[in-house]
């Protein structure tokens, strides 16, 4: 289809699900990337986008849920997934390291997400070849 | 700024220096920044509640593209009258943001 | 590689700026050159004598002073929106230094994050 | 513990200001740190680095960088302050200086 040359995305997610809908372009645009040929090296979850690690989301059973989509597409892409960890924890989203370390008494986020530093973050902007964000829209 | 093309199926795009992707609807205080900062020779993607745009009017020389599931979404036609928007989609928008220089997402 | 971190959003009715300081900082961290650029309702994040205690949050301002001892390049600030909000530098933190916004301005950088 | 306020169960102080140079001596004991010039020299830096900017430094790097700034290379390096902070020296040190819990967000 295309004559460019395959590189490599770190998509950022800064749009909660159901707020806006930055995860499901996110996931079309990783969806065509992948199947052009192109590289995903990181998704990386910051701010409200955390929320999109929820392992307890309950969507209606005629909506998308968008946490599962996700789960499954990078569980089978074997993309790393990172949720930021400062961006997580004030928000209520936490693994089981986390909740052991804070003394909580349930954990909501479990692979293949992971909660990392924005040092993974960065080191994106310095590998991946193109670093794109999905925002939250113009009502925030 | 190399003008080297990208061939491909759709007849897309030139290499553009820096491709704008906003998603902000008009009026909004980002869609301006987005604007002051568009170069002639840079193209701009409307996704999601920008391509509202489309229906209020949008002043720029430079290249346009939109988004066409979002389009159909909120009911616009694939241009909506706008000369010289070209209608895209998702595999078109991957290829655009592979073939930049640069991205910034507003 | 240099990167723009641009701040368009109020303090504390926002966190995101607060976010993209965060971004700006590990930035910085690993020795990777970045700069602020605040624009639009983000300039406010410069006024000096912020005292948000009785709004239980801590001073934004007093963090931006802290940017340069992390290694934080420049503090940008768009000319137009200081106006806008009837700022000129005698009214802002130390070190601000007004810009035009114009497609100039990212040509300078290599990557733009605007959260 | 008895000896201290409220602390949380990674011995971090749970009110900065509840600190003192004798709750200081006590945390440090734990972790078999006897508190020196040099130690006292970090401490206070990092205290008043905290009044001034309402911050900690947000990591281990950006803590030896900070000290770098205020204090010189022969301080603001990671082996010296590996040696009067073991483990990692920033929370080592926050945590000796009462500050609050680093989020390990760098």
């Amino acid at each position: 289809m295309s004559a460019v040359k395959p590189v490599s995305f770190t998509l950022v997610i800064t749009g909660a699900p159901y707020v806006s809908q930055a995860p499901q372009t996110a996931l079309s645009f990783a969806r065509a990337a992948v199947s052009a040929g192109h590289a995903i090296d990181r998704v990386f979850l910051y701010g409200d986008g955390v929320h999109l690690a929820s392992s307890l989301c309950c969507a209606p059973s005629d909506e998308v849920n968008w946490h599962r989509e996700w789960s499954d597409f990078i569980a089978q892409q074997q993309i790393p997934a990172v949720a930021c960890i400062a961006s997580a924890l004030r928000r209520g989203l936490v693994d089981d390291g986390e909740a052991r370390r804070y003394e909580r008494d349930a954990h909501n986020v479990q692979p293949p997400f992971r909660l990392l530093g924005l040092g993974e973050w960065v080191e994106s902007m310095t590998s991946s070849s193109r670093v794109l964000y999905f925002q939250p829209g113009g009502g925030h | 700024m190399s003008e080297s093309s990208v061939a491909d199926g759709a007849g897309m795009a030139s290499r553009h220096a820096v491709l704008h992707i906003l998603n902000k609807p008009p009026g909004h205080a980002r869609t301006h920044l987005c604007l002051a900062t568009l170069a002639a020779t840079d193209a701009l993607v409307l996704i999601e509640d920008a391509v509202l745009a489309l229906a209020s009017g949008l002043d720029t020389s430079a290249a346009v593209y939109a988004l066409g599931p979002d389009l159909a979404a909120r009911g616009l036609a694939a241009d909506n009258g706008q000369t010289g928007v070209i209608v895209i989609d998702y595999e078109e928008l991957v290829a655009l943001a592979a073939g930049a220089d640069k991205t910034v997402s507003w | 590689m240099s990167v723009l971190v641009i701040v368009d959003r109020s303090p504390y009715g926002s966190w995101s700026g607060r976010e993209s300081m965060d971004m700006a900082l590990s930035l910085a961290a690993f020795d990777q050159p970045v700069t602020l650029l605040f624009s639009g309702v983000g300039v406010n994040w410069l006024r000096a004598g912020q005292d948000p205690a009785s709004i239980f949050q801590k001073a934004v301002e007093r963090n931006l002073a802290a940017a340069p001892i992390f290694g934080i390049g420049a503090l940008l600030a768009d000319q137009q929106s200081l106006e806008d909000f009837g700022l000129d530098a005698s009214q802002c933190v130390t070190g601000v230094m007004p810009v035009t916004v114009e497609p100039t301005l990212l040509a300078r950088f290599d990557d733009v994050v605007c959260l | 513990m008895s000896q201290t306020p409220e602390r949380n169960n990674e011995g971090f102080l749970e009110d900065p200001w509840a600190w003192s140079r004798d709750v200081a001596a006590v945390i440090a004991g734990e972790d078999g740190i006897e508190l020196t010039g040099a130690h006292w020299e970090i401490i206070e830096f990092l205290r008043s680095f905290y009044r001034d900017y309402q911050m900690s430094p947000p990591s281990n790097r950006l803590f030896v960088k900070a000290v770098k700034e205020t204090l010189g290379d022969d301080k603001g390096n990671s082996i010296y302050l590996m040696q009067l902070f073991p483990g990692t020296p920033a929370k080592t040190a926050c945590r000796i200086a009462g500050l609050p819990r680093p989020t390990n967000c760098l």
